[in-house]
Parts: C-alpha cells; sequence; structure tokens
C-alpha cells in the first residue's frame, strides 16, 4: 500500500506518527501534556482535518458542522447507555448518524452555493442545537447533557456478564479503561501516558492517512476542481454535486468520529457542542492552520484548544511568579500588562492572533513553516556556499 | 470476567488485560504506586481548582466568586483578617493551612459551557493535581463538573447553581452543595407573597426553556398552586432570547395579575426591564395591582435591570446587608480589600471553601471520602446565614432562606435589593427522597 | 385580533432592529464584496457610545462622608452627579435624555471607526478569499469586544429610555378597541420611527445624490466603474464608514429595549447573516424586506396558540424560514445572481 | 454523413427573438464554421447545444441522441467537448493535473467514489495528458499552475482538455478571439492537425482569415436565422452575406 505513496508522504506519515505517539514527551514541558487537553488536541485534530476535506478541497465552507460533532456525541452516550461501555460501538454508530444526518443535510443544502450554502447549513445547525437544548430533552438531556447512569440497561455488557457495580461505568476497550493513566517521571517531569489518548490518536494516525490518501487520490483531484470551477467541470463531463456531497458526507463522518471521541474519553455530550460558535471554531482551526493543506488544521486546532485551555489558566499568581526574577516595580508592571491576554482576557490573545497570521501569513500557519523553511534552506545553502569558501580559502593558504 | 475498575493513577490492576497496558519501561520511575487516593497532596502545599466563568455572560459574577475564593484561600493561610473564620462555628482552622500545608489554588474559566468547563476541571485535576473543585454559575455547568469529579474522584463544591437537580436527579457523592435551590425559593417565596398579594392571584409564567427554568417553573408552581393561586399560562421562551416583547404582550391582556419571569442571567435582566418597559409593574387587573416575581434574584442582575428591579419580590441564598456577625466579617473584609460588598456568588464559593477545609481539617486527611463523611450532616453556624445543617442524604445545606424585593431608593449601585422576610429552615425543608436521584458510593480516585 | 395586532407591532419592532443591521451588513457585502464578521461588534459598538455618553453625562462627583462608613468600615461617598450640581434640573433632564443624546456621538464615533476600519484593515482584504475576511473580522470581532469587556465589564449596563418616552401608547383606540386594550410602549414606537427614517435616510442618500449613483453602479459593476476612472476606492471608505454608522445607530437607540452588554454583538451577528441572505445578497430593499418579515414571523410564531401545535417552533423560527426561503428562492428573497455565489 | 443535426430552433429571451428556426447540418468528419454579424446568435445557439439553454422550440440531435434536457455534462460524456470563448480551465491546479481531470472523466463517468485509488498509479492517465500537452506545446510547464499562462497557452490548454477526450464533436467558441497573430497562426495549425485526426468541429469565429484556411462548410447566421450554408468558396461572393455584414449595424 504504502509503495504507491511519495516518499515525502510516507514520511510525513511516519512523522506524524512519531508525534502523536510520542505527545505526552513533547507537550509536557509546554504544559499541555495531560490526558485531557491531548486528547482534544486529538479529537479536534479528526474534525479538522474531516472538515478540510470538504471546505479545503471544495472550497464549500460550512458553518454547521458542529451539528455533526454533536450528533456523534449523543449517538456515542446513547450507544454506552444501551448497547455497552465498549468504544468501538460507540463510534460506529456515531460515523454512522455522522454520516446520516450530513448526507440529509448536505444533499439539500448543496443545492445552493457560496454563502447562500453557508448559510443553509448554520440553519440546520442551529436548528439541531436549539431543539436539542430545549423540545429534545427527552432524548439529549437538555442544558444538563446526556449522562451515564447506573440504572442504563447496556444490553451487550449484561449480555456478556459485565457488572459495573454501584459506581459510574467508564468506557473500556476490550479491558483497558479509556480514562486509566500510567504516569511516570522523566528529567523531572511527570508523564502521563493515557490509554483514551492513544485510542484517539491511533484513529488520528488512521484520519490522517486516510485524508492523505483522498488528497492523492483522482477523487480528491475532482474535490479541488469543484471548487477551482465547476463551469469546466460540468462541460468535462463530470457531475459536481455527488463528488461535493460525498466531501461533505465524509467530513460529516469525521464530525461524527470526534464527537463519538469526546463521548469515549468523557461519557457526556451537551447540547452547546452543536452551536454556532462550536462550528465556527472548526472553520477557524482550518484556516488558521492552512485550508488546503494535509497537516494545517491538526495544528490550527492543537493551537486553538492551547489558547484555549493554557492561556485561559494563567492567573495574576502564575504570572507574578513568572516575573519573579524582575524587580518588584517591574514585576508588577508586566504582571498588570500581561493579565490583559491571558486568564479571563485568552479570548483577546486569540482574536488578535487570528489577525495576525491572517494578515501576515495568508496560507495559515503551514505557510509560516514554508517560509521558516525556506528561509533555514536559504540560508543553509548560504552557510554551506560559506564554508566551501572558507575551505577553498583554505586550500589556497 | 471479573470486574475491571481501574483509575487514572491506578495501574490496571484487572486480570489477564493488565498485560495490554502500557508497561513502564523501567528506566522511568514511577509515582503511581504510593498515591493512596486521587491527586494525594505529598509536598507542603494542598491545590484547590477555581472553576468560574471567566468569559461569556457570566463573566462578571465568575470574577466576583474568584475575589472571594483568593480572599478564602488568604483567610485559611493566615494572611487577612480571617473573615468569617473568627466567626464559624467550627474552631478547627487557625489560619496555618489546612491539615498542615498551605493552600494554592489554580483557575480555569467555565465558559458557562460544559464542555469548556469539564475540560478545565480535567486540567486542574491532571495537570495541577488539584485534590477538590469548586465555583461555577450555571447548573449545567455544575452537574456537568459535579459529574466529572465523580468519575476522577476529586469533591466539587458547588458554586452557584439553583437547579433541583444540583442535588436531586443528579446528585453525586463528591459532590456537595451550600447554594439553595428553585424547591426552597418556592416553599420560601410562596408565604410572602400571600401576604403581599393575597391568595386570589392568577399567575402568568414565563419560563427559560431548559432544564433550570422548568424546575424553578414548578416549584413556584407548586406552591402558589397551595395558596390558592391560579396558573393561566406557562410559556417557555427561548434561551438568550434578547426581546422578549413577543412573550411579554399576551400577558397584557390574559386577565393574569402576577407575572413570574423564571429567568436568570441575561435572560432576566432582558425580560425583567422590558416587562416594566409595556407598564406591566403599574398595571391593574382585576381590580389588583399586577405584581412581577423574579423567583432567583442576584445583585448582578439587579444592576443590569437598573430601575426595572424596584419593587420586584425575589429570593436569594445570602445578601450583604444583612446583620449577623459572620455576614458582618464577611463584608469587611471582602469589602476592604476590593472596595464593594461581595454579591451572594462570592458569598456561597466562599463559604464552600471554608467548609471543605474545615472538613479535611476535622478529617485530618483530603481523601475524598473521609472529607465527603466530614461533611456529611455537619451542623454549623457563623457562615452568614444562620444554623445550616449540610444533609447527609444528598449533601444539600438547609438554611434560612431570604426573601428580598428591589430597593425604591437605593444609596448605592450596590444596596438594589432589601431583605423582606428570613423564611426559617424549618419552612424550605423537604425530604431528600422527593428530588429523587442517587448518590452512589464516593470515589477516591484510588 | 387585538392580538395579533401586537405582534405585528413586536414583529415591527424587532424587524426594525434586524433591518438596521442588515442594511449594513448587505452595503459592505454588495460593494466591497467583504464578508464583514465585525458587523456585529459594531452594532455594540453604537450601544456603547450610549453607556460612554450615559457615564460621562452621568460623572459624579465623590466625596466622602467620614461620619458615615460603609458595611466595611470606609468612610461613605458621597455621589453627585456634576451635571446636577452645575446645572440643577436642566442637567439632570440632560443625563435622562442620554440615549436620544448618544445618537448624535454615535455618528461621527462610527463614521471613524468605520473608516478607519476599511483603511487599516479591510482594503488589504478585497482580494483575499472569504474564508481570510471572515477569519480577520472575526479576529477583530473578538478584540473590539473584549477592550468594551475590559472597560465596562461583562454584565449588562442598563440605559433607560428618557422619562417621557417611558409611558404607554394607547393608540388601539383611535383603531376601534376598547382603552388599554392595544397600548404599546412609547419607546418601542420610537424606535421603529427611527429605523424607518434611518432606512429612508440610506435609501434616499444612494437614490438622490451622484455619490450614492456611483456606489449603487459600483454594487452592480464594480470593473466598469473603476473602467470610467472614478476613484471607487475612496467611496467605498466611505461607504463602509456609513455602513458601520447604521450599525452603530441601530445599537445605541435599541439600549433601552436591550441593555448592552460586551457580547450582545455575537448575538446579533448570525441572525443579520440570516436576514441579509433571505433578504438576497446586495440587495438592500431585500434586507429591509427580510428584516421586518422575520420579525414579524418570529413574533407570531412565539404565540402560544402556534407554540401548542408546533412546540418549540419559536426556538428554530428564523433558521426554518431561512432554509424555506433559500430552497424556493435561489437568490433569497431580492438577491441578484451572482453575488457571493462562490 | 451528418452528426449534428439542428431543427427549427427558436429562443426568445424576453420580446428578443435570438434564435428564429434555426436549421443546421454537420457532417461527421468535417469542420463547420459558424460566422455572422455581432448579435447574429451563434453564441447562443452554441449554448444549445452544450445543455446551457433550452431552446423554445425545435430538436438539437447529435449522433441520434437528442442533446436536449440533459445536463452538460451528460452531453459531454455523449462525446460533445466544448472550447470557450474565454478559456475555462482549473486556474489553481497544474497543467497536468488539468488534463488529467477530463482523462478521468472520459474512463470514469460522470462521478467515480475513486478516493483510495492514487493519481501516482494512474500512470495510464498521467501519460495520455502528458502526451496531449505535447500536442499543444505545452508539455514544457506540466508542473505550472495553470491560472499563471498567458491567455494563448490556456486556450491551448483547453483545446488539450477538450482533446484527451477524444470528443465526436468539438465545439469552439471564437478560439482565436484576443490572440496576437503568430498565436493564431499557431492555433490554426494545431486546429488542422485536430481536424485530420478526424474530429469534427464546429466553430464560431470573427477571423476570416481562420475560418476560411479551416472550413469545409461554412453557415452564416444574421439576426438569428441561417441565411446561407454552403462551401467556404461559395460564401465569399455571396451577396446575401455581404448584405448581412456590410448592411448590419456592425461592421
Amino acid at each position: 500500500m504504502s509503495l504507491t505513496m511519495n516518499r515525502n508522504d510516507v514520511l510525513l506519515l511516519i512523522g506524524f506518527t512519531i508525534v502523536v505517539f510520542a505527545a505526552p514527551f513533547i507537550f509536557t514541558p509546554i504544559g499541555a501534556g495531560y490526558p485531557d487537553l491531548l486528547q482534544k488536541f486529538a479529537i479536534f485534530g479528526i474534525f479538522a482535518l474531516g472538515f478540510n476535506i470538504l471546505f479545503g478541497l471544495t472550497g464549500y465552507l460550512s458553518f454547521g458542522h458542529a451539528a455533526f460533532l454533536g450528533v456523534g456525541s449523543y449517538t456515542a452516550v446513547w450507544s454506552f447507555k444501551l448497547l455497552s461501555m465498549n468504544p468501538l460501538p460507540a463510534i460506529f454508530f456515531a460515523i454512522l448518524l455522522g454520516g446520516l444526518f450530513s448526507a440529509v443535510i448536505g444533499y439539500i443544502s448543496l443545492r445552493r452555493s457560496g454563502i447562500y450554502f453557508s448559510i443553509l447549513t448554520l440553519a440546520f445547525a442551529q436548528m439541531c442545537y436549539n431543539l436539542a437544548y430545549s423540545v429534545l430533552t427527552p432524548i439529549t438531556n437538555g442544558e444538563t447533557g446526556l449522562q451515564l447512569d447506573q440504572s442504563d440497561p447496556r444490553i451487550l455488557d449484561t449480555a456478556a456478564g459485565i457488572d459495573y457495580g454501584a459506581a459510574l461505568p467508564v468506557s473500556n476497550f476490550f479491558g483497558i479503561d479509556m480514562n486509566s493513566t500510567v504516569e511516570t517521571t522523566l528529567f523531572g517531569q511527570t508523564l502521563q501516558f493515557n490509554s483514551g489518548y492513544y485510542f484517539c490518536a491511533v484513529l488520528l494516525i488512521l484520519c490522517f492517512f486516510i485524508s492523505m490518501r483522498i488528497f492523492r487520490s483522482p477523487f480528491g483531484l475532482m474535490l479541488r476542481a469543484v471548487k477551482s470551477n465547476q463551469n469546466r467541470m460540468s462541460y468535462t463531463g463530470l457531475n459536481t454535486k455527488p463528488y461535493a456531497l460525498a466531501a461533505f458526507i465524509i467530513s460529516g463522518m469525521y464530525a461524527g468520529l470526534a464527537g463519538g471521541l469526546m463521548a469515549v474519553t468523557d461519557p457526556l455530550a451537551g447540547a452547546e457542542r452543536m452551536q454556532w460558535t462550536a462550528s465556527g471554531e472548526v472553520v477557524l482551526m482550518t484556516i488558521l492552520g492552512g485550508a488546503g493543506t494535509l497537516l494545517g488544521p491538526v495544528i490550527g486546532a492543537g493551537v486553538i484548544k492551547y489558547f484555549e485551555n493554557i492561556f485561559s489558566s494563567f492567573n495574576e499568581g502564575i504570572l507574578m511568579q513568572a516575573y519573579s526574577f524582575l524587580p518588584e516595580t517591574l514585576q508588577h508592571a508586566l504582571v498588570s500588562i500581561s493579565s490583559l491576554f491571558v486568564g479571563e482576557g485568552w479570548h483577546l490573545t486569540l482574536g488578535a492572533l487570528f489577525m495576525l497570521i491572517v494578515i501576515f501569513l495568508p496560507g495559515g500557519l503551514m505557510e509560516g513553516f514554508r517560509r521558516i523553511r525556506t528561509g533555514i534552506s536559504r540560508l543553509m545553502g548560504g552557510g554551506k556556499s560559506g564554508k566551501a569558501s572558507d575551505r577553498a580559502s583554505a586550500a589556497a593558504e | 470476567m471479573s470486574k475491571l475498575y481501574v483509575n487514572r493513577r491506578g495501574l490496571l490492576k484487572g486480570t489477564a488485560a493488565a498485560g495490554v497496558g502500557l508497561a513502564a519501561p523501567t528506566i522511568f520511575t514511577s509515582r503511581a504506586w504510593s498515591a493512596e487516593y486521587m491527586n494525594e497532596p505529598t509536598g507542603d502545599t494542598v491545590t484547590l481548582g477555581f472553576n468560574v466563568p471567566q468569559t461569556g455572560a457570566y463573566a462578571d459574577e465568575g470574577a466576583d466568586e474568584l475575589r472571594a475564593y483568593q480572599l478564602a484561600v488568604e483567610h485559611l493561610n493566615g494572611e487577612g483578617d480571617g473573615g468569617m473564620l473568627s466567626t464559624f462555628s467550627s474552631k478547627e482552622l487557625k489560619g496555618e493551612g489546612v491539615n498542615g500545608k498551605k493552600v494554592a489554588f489554580v483557575t480555569g474559566d467555565t465558559q458557562t459551557k460544559s464542555d469548556a468547563a469539564r475540560a478545565s476541571a480535567k486540567r486542574m485535576i491532571e495537570k495541577d493535581g488539584a485534590v477538590m473543585i469548586t465555583g461555577g454559575s450555571s447548573s449545567g455547568v455544575a452537574i456537568a463538573v459535579q459529574g466529572l469529579c465523580q468519575e476522577a474522584g476529586v469533591i466539587f463544591m458547588a458554586g452557584l447553581t439553583h437547579s433541583n437537580d444540583t442535588t436531586g436527579k443528579d446528585k453525586r457523592a463528591n459532590g456537595f452543595r451550600h447554594f439553595f435551590n428553585t424547591e426552597m425559593t418556592g416553599a420560601a417565596l410562596a408565604p410572602v407573597l400571600k401576604n403581599n398579594f393575597g391568595s386570589d392571584r392568577k399567575a402568568y409564567h414565563l419560563t427559560a426553556d431548559y432544564t433550570w427554568g422548568w424546575s424553578q417553573e414548578g416549584s413556584i408552581k407548586k406552591y402558589t398552586e397551595e395558596l390558592g393561586w391560579e396558573t393561566v399560562a406557562a410559556v417557555r421562551t427561548p434561551l438568550g432570547a434578547g426581546d422578549f416583547s413577543q412573550y411579554i404582550t399576551p400577558v397584557l391582556n390574559s386577565g393574569a395579575d402576577v407575572l413570574v419571569l423564571n429567568h436568570y442571567g441575561r435572560d432576566m435582566v432582558n425580560s425583567l426591564t422590558q416587562a416594566v418597559q409595556f407598564g406591566l409593574r403599574d398595571k391593574e387587573v382585576n381590580g389588583k395591582k399586577f405584581a412581577i416575581v423574579v423567583p432567583l434574584f442576584s445583585r448582578l442582575m439587579a444592576q443590569g435591570a437598573g430601575d426595572a428591579i424596584k419593587g420586584i419580590f425575589g429570593s436569594t441564598n445570602w445578601h450583604w446587608s444583612l446583620q449577623d456577625e459572620g455576614s458582618k466579617a464577611f463584608v469587611k473584609s471582602f469589602g476592604q480589600k476590593y472596595g464593594f460588598p461581595p454579591s451572594q456568588a462570592a458569598h456561597t464559593c466562599y463559604c464552600q471553601t471554608i467548609l471543605y477545609a474545615d472538613a479535611c481539617q476535622r478529617a485530618g486527611s483530603f481523601r475524598p471520602s473521609a472529607v465527603g463523611a466530614a461533611l456529611e450532616g455537619f451542623s454549623f453556624d457563623g457562615l452568614g446565614n444562620g444554623p445550616t445543617e449540610y444533609r447527609a442524604a444528598d449533601h444539600q445545606c438547609f438554611k434560612d432562606v431570604l426573601v428580598v424585593k428591589g430597593k425604591e431608593n437605593p444609596s448605592s449601585n450596590y444596596d438594589l435589593l432589601e431583605v423582606v422576610e428570613i423564611t426559617p429552615r424549618a419552612q424550605v425543608e423537604y425530604p431528600a427522597e422527593l428530588l429523587g436521584g442517587e448518590l452512589g458510593p464516593y470515589n477516591d480516585g484510588a | 385580533m387585538d392580538e395579533i395586532l401586537l405582534q405585528i407591532l413586536n414583529g415591527l419592532d424587532k424587524g426594525g432592529a434586524y433591518a438596521l443591521i442588515a442594511l449594513g451588513l448587505t452595503i459592505i457585502f454588495g460593494t466591497l464584496g467583504v464578508v464583514n464578521f465585525a458587523h456585529g461588534a459594531l452594532f455594540m459598538l453604537g450601544a456603547f457610545c450610549a453607556v460612554a455618553v450615559k457615564a460621562f453625562l452621568g460623572m459624579e462627583k465623590v466625596t466622602l462622608d467620614p461620619t458615615q462608613t460603609t458595611a466595611w468600615g470606609t468612610p461613605m461617598e458621597i455621589r453627585q452627579p456634576y451635571m446636577e450640581a452645575w446645572f440643577g434640573e436642566f442637567g439632570r433632564l440632560v443625563v435622562d435624555f442620554s440615549v436620544p443624546f448618544s445618537v448624535l456621538v454615535a455618528v461621527p464615533v462610527m463614521l471613524i471607526v468605520g473608516i478607519a476600519m476599511e483603511r487599516g484593515l479591510i482594503r488589504f482584504f478585497y482580494k483575499r478569499p472569504h474564508a481570510d475576511q471572515i477569519l480577520v473580522t472575526f479576529g477583530l470581532a473578538i478584540v473590539l469586544q473584549e477592550i468594551i469587556k475590559s472597560f465596562f465589564g461583562a454584565n449588562p449596563i442598563p440605559q433607560p429610555a428618557p422619562e417621557a418616552a417611558q409611558g404607554m401608547i394607547d393608540f388601539g383606540i383611535a383603531l376601534g378597541f376598547d382603552a388599554g386594550n392595544v397600548v404599546y410602549p412609547a419607546w418601542r414606537l420610537i424606535y421603529f420611527l427611527f429605523s424607518l427614517a434611518v432606512i429612508g435616510g440610506v435609501f434616499a442618500f444612494l437614490q438622490l445624490t451622484t455619490f450614492g449613483m456611483v456606489v449603487r453602479a459600483g454594487m452592480a459593476d464594480r470593473e466598469t466603474v473603476g473602467l470610467l476612472g472614478i476613484d471607487i476606492d475612496r467611496r467605498f471608505t466611505v461607504v463602509f464608514g456609513i455602513a458601520a454608522v447604521v450599525a452603530g445607530l441601530a445599537g445605541a437607540m435599541y439600549t433601552p429595549i436591550l441593555s448592552p452588554d460586551y457580547h450582545m454583538g455575537m448575538d446579533f451577528l448570525v441572525l443579520s447573516f440570516v436576514v441579509v441572505v433571505v433578504g438576497g445578497m446586495g440587495s438592500l430593499p431585500g434586507a429591509v424586506l427580510a428584516g421586518f418579515l422575520l420579525g414579524i414571523l418570529q413574533s407570531f410564531a412565539s404565540m402560544n396558540e402556534v407554540k401548542d401545535i408546533f412546540p418549540g417552533i419559536d426556538q428554530i423560527i428564523i433558521y426554518l424560514i431561512a432554509v424555506v426561503i433559500l430552497l424556493v428562492r435561489p437568490r433569497g428573497l431580492l438577491g441578484r445572481k451572482g453575488v457571493m455565489e462562490h | 454523413m451528418s452528426i449534428l443535426s439542428v431543427k427549427n430552433v427558436n429562443k426568445n429571451f424576453g420580446g428578443l427573438k435570438a434564435l428564429n428556426n434555426v436549421n443546421l447540418t454537420v457532417d461527421a468528419g468535417t469542420v463547420h464554421a459558424i460566422i455572422g454579424p455581432n448579435g447574429a446568435g451563434k453564441s447562443t445557439l452554441l449554448n444549445c447545444f452544450i445543455g446551457r439553454l433550452e431552446p423554445d422550440t425545435g430538436t438539437v440531435t447529435f449522433d441520434g441522441t437528442s442533446l436536449l434536457g440533459i445536463e452538460p455534462h451528460e452531453i459531454n460524456q455523449i462525446g460533445v467537448s466544448r472550447v470557450f470563448q474565454t478559456p475555462e480551465i482549473f486556474g489553481e491546479l497544474s497543467l497536468v493535473d488539468n488534463v488529467m481531470i477530463p482523462a478521468f472523466a472520459k474512463r470514469d463517468g460522470i462521478f467515480t467514489l475513486n478516493a483510495w485509488r492514487q493519481i501516482k498509479t494512474e500512470t495510464a492517465i498521467r501519460d495520455k495528458a502528458m502526451v496531449m500537452l505535447e500536442d499543444v506545446g505545452l508539455a514544457a510547464k506540466a508542473g505550472d499552475i495553470a491560472g499563471q499562462l498567458s491567455r494563448g497557452d490556456k486556450r491551448r490548454l483547453e483545446l488539450a482538455m477538450c482533446l484527451v477526450q477524444d470528443p465526436k464533436l468539438l465545439l469552439l467558441d471564437e478560439p482565436t478571439a484576443g490572440m496576437a497573430r503568430a498565436d493564431t497562426n499557431n492555433t490554426i495549425d494545431l486546429m488542422k492537425t485536430i481536424a485530420q485526426r478526424g474530429v469534427t468541429m464546429v466553430v464560431i469565429e470573427h477571423d476570416m482569415h481562420v475560418v476560411f484556411s479551416l472550413a469545409d462548410k461554412i453557415s452564416v447566421l444574421a439576426q438569428g436565422t441561417v441565411i446561407v450554408e454552403d462551401m467556404p468558396e461559395n460564401i465569399k461572393g455571396n451577396p446575401k452575406v455581404q448584405e448581412a455584414y456590410l448592411g448590419g449595424a456592425h461592421l
């Protein structure tokens, strides 16, 4: 299989796999190595990867993908409640339902294009959200969110004779609890290896691989053609609608999977997951990282989740410590300036970051990396020639 | 298959499945073995997690909660004037930290969203090693975080959450609530409403269309109908509707003479302002003066509603104008530090921190089950609400409930409510079974 | 009947606000081709113009009264508004009329904000993909609202209407209803009339002035107008300013109805996009029509009689209408072909 | 043997009669030019062949199949390709991708979910595309982004995209419009080569030099009607044609 892949793609996939598996090592020093945030990185990475297949390739800007995420979550929690605490049926049904919902919503919304399409998807998602919050409470448990209960039937588990006792059950992959963590200390850093994260990580890598295959497939080329020129496409004998719809459904299934994984790592499904702000978040992740690039959306998802979870946690006490090496007046001045941007001000940083990136890096963070890489290679090239001339002059002596 | 119950810090202690896990390579030293319960503090500090809304509609309420937490931590560590520690009936805390450890804290932003609140709480538990999580400004978030703390094996001391479900249908062994609930509001408010408006009234409810709203509507209906009131209609309004005019105009000619606004936060600010704008406060119906009731009041909402609040009845957990020693000490200590009096949210958060610390001290441990046992059935006084008891059956505090009214001539921007009546605790008590739910066993996380 | 009449009034009132916000948004769409996610923030800024004016006019002289102490032991502050101290009853009246006054302030302030935004940021994004425009304007919206939050806090700030406009107007009598049956708050009627006036003003400006003619031509075909040697960019700057003013006015006058807070722009953002799209991208009459239509239908959907038949219909009515209209009319009510379709 | 036959086609826009009872027969393997003054209805007629416009009355039959009432992509799939007045290409994609897309369309039909196949292994398609690029003289730029090409090169690319599908009928709408003389001559040569392969072509053209160097047969359209249909050598002297051109408001 890998024989048909570019060498660069193979390297990218291997590198990606290594980073994902070594995440606790890599992210602990920047304070992001704890299980929940790593899980969020992986889950929203999947969500953004899928969204990118629709938006990055076909150019259709959906503002309603959070609906499929929410559907995936609800489905997974119901699967836990009714069938089994095993995540496999949960994510299977989450993908299925995500796909079904996206097929229906996509089929209708894709009758329009441009902003009209965006508003249609937004409208559907908002309807899902509003109904889930209020009228559909028997299914969604409304504001509180759908939770597990000791008294849930769990037919398959009961049939298999698994008893969770009086405590709330935990999702459990053939004996591995999704919330179990092994903790070790290495070079003074406490590293946490969480089974739920590695479950997500494997799926993230799989999703990344699938996304890569799609990008490099004739189908992916057709999706790019949809974005580029629909007129030419139809006069070339291709029906644009099923291509766009297929991309929509695939991305809906990714979203369903992401939603299912949210429930696997944390068995609660709330309506606000479907709100337009959540749909907007994945749009921002994708654009921030670089729409249409393979890796960009995953990076964008990571950056936004990092800001949300880490920047929001800095309070004055932490800042005072961070600047404690400075003279006291300077320390206070810096703390009061910095605290505008962290803690309750983390939104400000995020907003400013959006603006800076889109102004200076039109292609998102991936473009930044590309520029750095060319810069470095130019520098390296310059360095090499410098060395060569050194050697030449040395030889001349 | 044998029972598998593996926790975060616990290595896989199942049966054959253990081999599948992530065995630690030998170069690592694992500290997982030593912990007896989740995040057992090993150094000379104990970390508490303050999870409050810092962005979104409740950011100001969250900011006030955070102020109270910081004050509580100061007092626990022996800084400042000690606040309510000196009036608290339990004298275990001496301002020397808790169990010989200094109290440290971490903060997080709930965004008033269940997902964000859980993510933030998880960070504090998994990364920062918090042994207790507290805070919040809505019931959805409280229930979500309470569930998380139960799963993770830490104590949750709820902040501002008024829904019955928090200590009813969705109660958890690891969760405790000091704040009152809709059931108590109904029981406390109804007699006052009867005294002021009589027993022959027709009520029209506007209810925020989510669980807390329904719970509030149910309680008020139940208790007012017992008094002989008639409920003309109960209309559900979408959360965050902004303009409520389309829900208010039907009230005008409905024959109702009381409007009950089961709204909180911005919804309440808007619906009340607009109801007053439509002349409902000054209207006469059935030969009686029209009345508006807002079951759950807070000072921040009163500030948002401005003049519209004048003369409106409601209930609240605590108010800074109370004259008992505990309240006076707390207001003094808070006011001197921040320059204005604390809100009820600040008060409940302060109390929860002190109560938790005291329970740890009495238990001599931070182990959730031990702390819980120390809190269960604990009777205390001197924290501003009179004699109070943490009921063992549902982990709900029972205390007097304040019925308040919007002041006609406020002397400052903080002096917006006046206490009309202090409904005694006996009157608001209900059997724990009434609200259903199961505490389940404590989870120590190991 | 009176019930329906009242709901129509509610709808017109709401529709006035929707139409005003959508009007500015669609002008920006139509002329500049920019998806402006910061438009809600402009509405919010307008509302905070009113807050700032009231805060300014209501500035208080603070004296400490050592004879009285607060509950926390500091001397009691005695506050008296300067306006009242200096001008007595007249000063009080000025403070009372702060919301209408704020309109006078909002016009220049919002014009400057709009022009600064266009010159400093938006103009670099005319040729960029819509996705980039969304990201940058969304980022700007967050920054603007966080700045407002750091000054004014997150809590809603009450902005009462002038006392003279706080009462109810009983015009049911004129229509043959019993007294007290069809009454409506004076300020809401004022808001409705105000929105009509602003909408009328914008239309008159675009229809009757040469400037407006060029702008309309630019909306129809930007390149051609550019070829005629008209500096369309300069005019588009002003257009952006005007759109900001319209949004700002809508916000400033709306404050007595909806106490402003820093987040109100985001709440109106989605709605205003729906209104614009339902009306048809780039169509000014479409935006106004859709604003009023959605306002009125939303009011009707909230009636108990309707909700009894379709529970929860008021939660989704706006979106439902949007879906139905877009499926029946591909480009909204009055949209033109090819605008914002790619 | 006729491959395209147009019978009694009428098309009104509002009150304007754009096509008035047009009849036209294109023989297989020939180059058929349609000329006429501006506004004569040439482009309207072409649009009726490819599903962009639906005539009010009349029939358009290609190889025994009606072209009316079916989607543009279906028309292409039965063997009709079209070159547009302004080249319609995939501006963001590379040249070779541009040509591979129609090649895939030819092989796989209007829609295939071939998401698991890899382009890299589609050597047959790639080779075919490269040959086509070679034919139109763009092989050296195969990896370039199409949107950055000159107008002449875009036209060549578009031709390659059409030819890679081995169309039975190729419709060209002013293929040399806006081109420099040298470019025009190159294009004429290219089209001659295509014609030699036996591809039937319908060309709309203003440039008489192009028309007379290529066409086997010419139809003259004026005010929505075919006034003459004849061999090129008979067209030049035809008084009707002269009147249509000289008597019209344009040129």
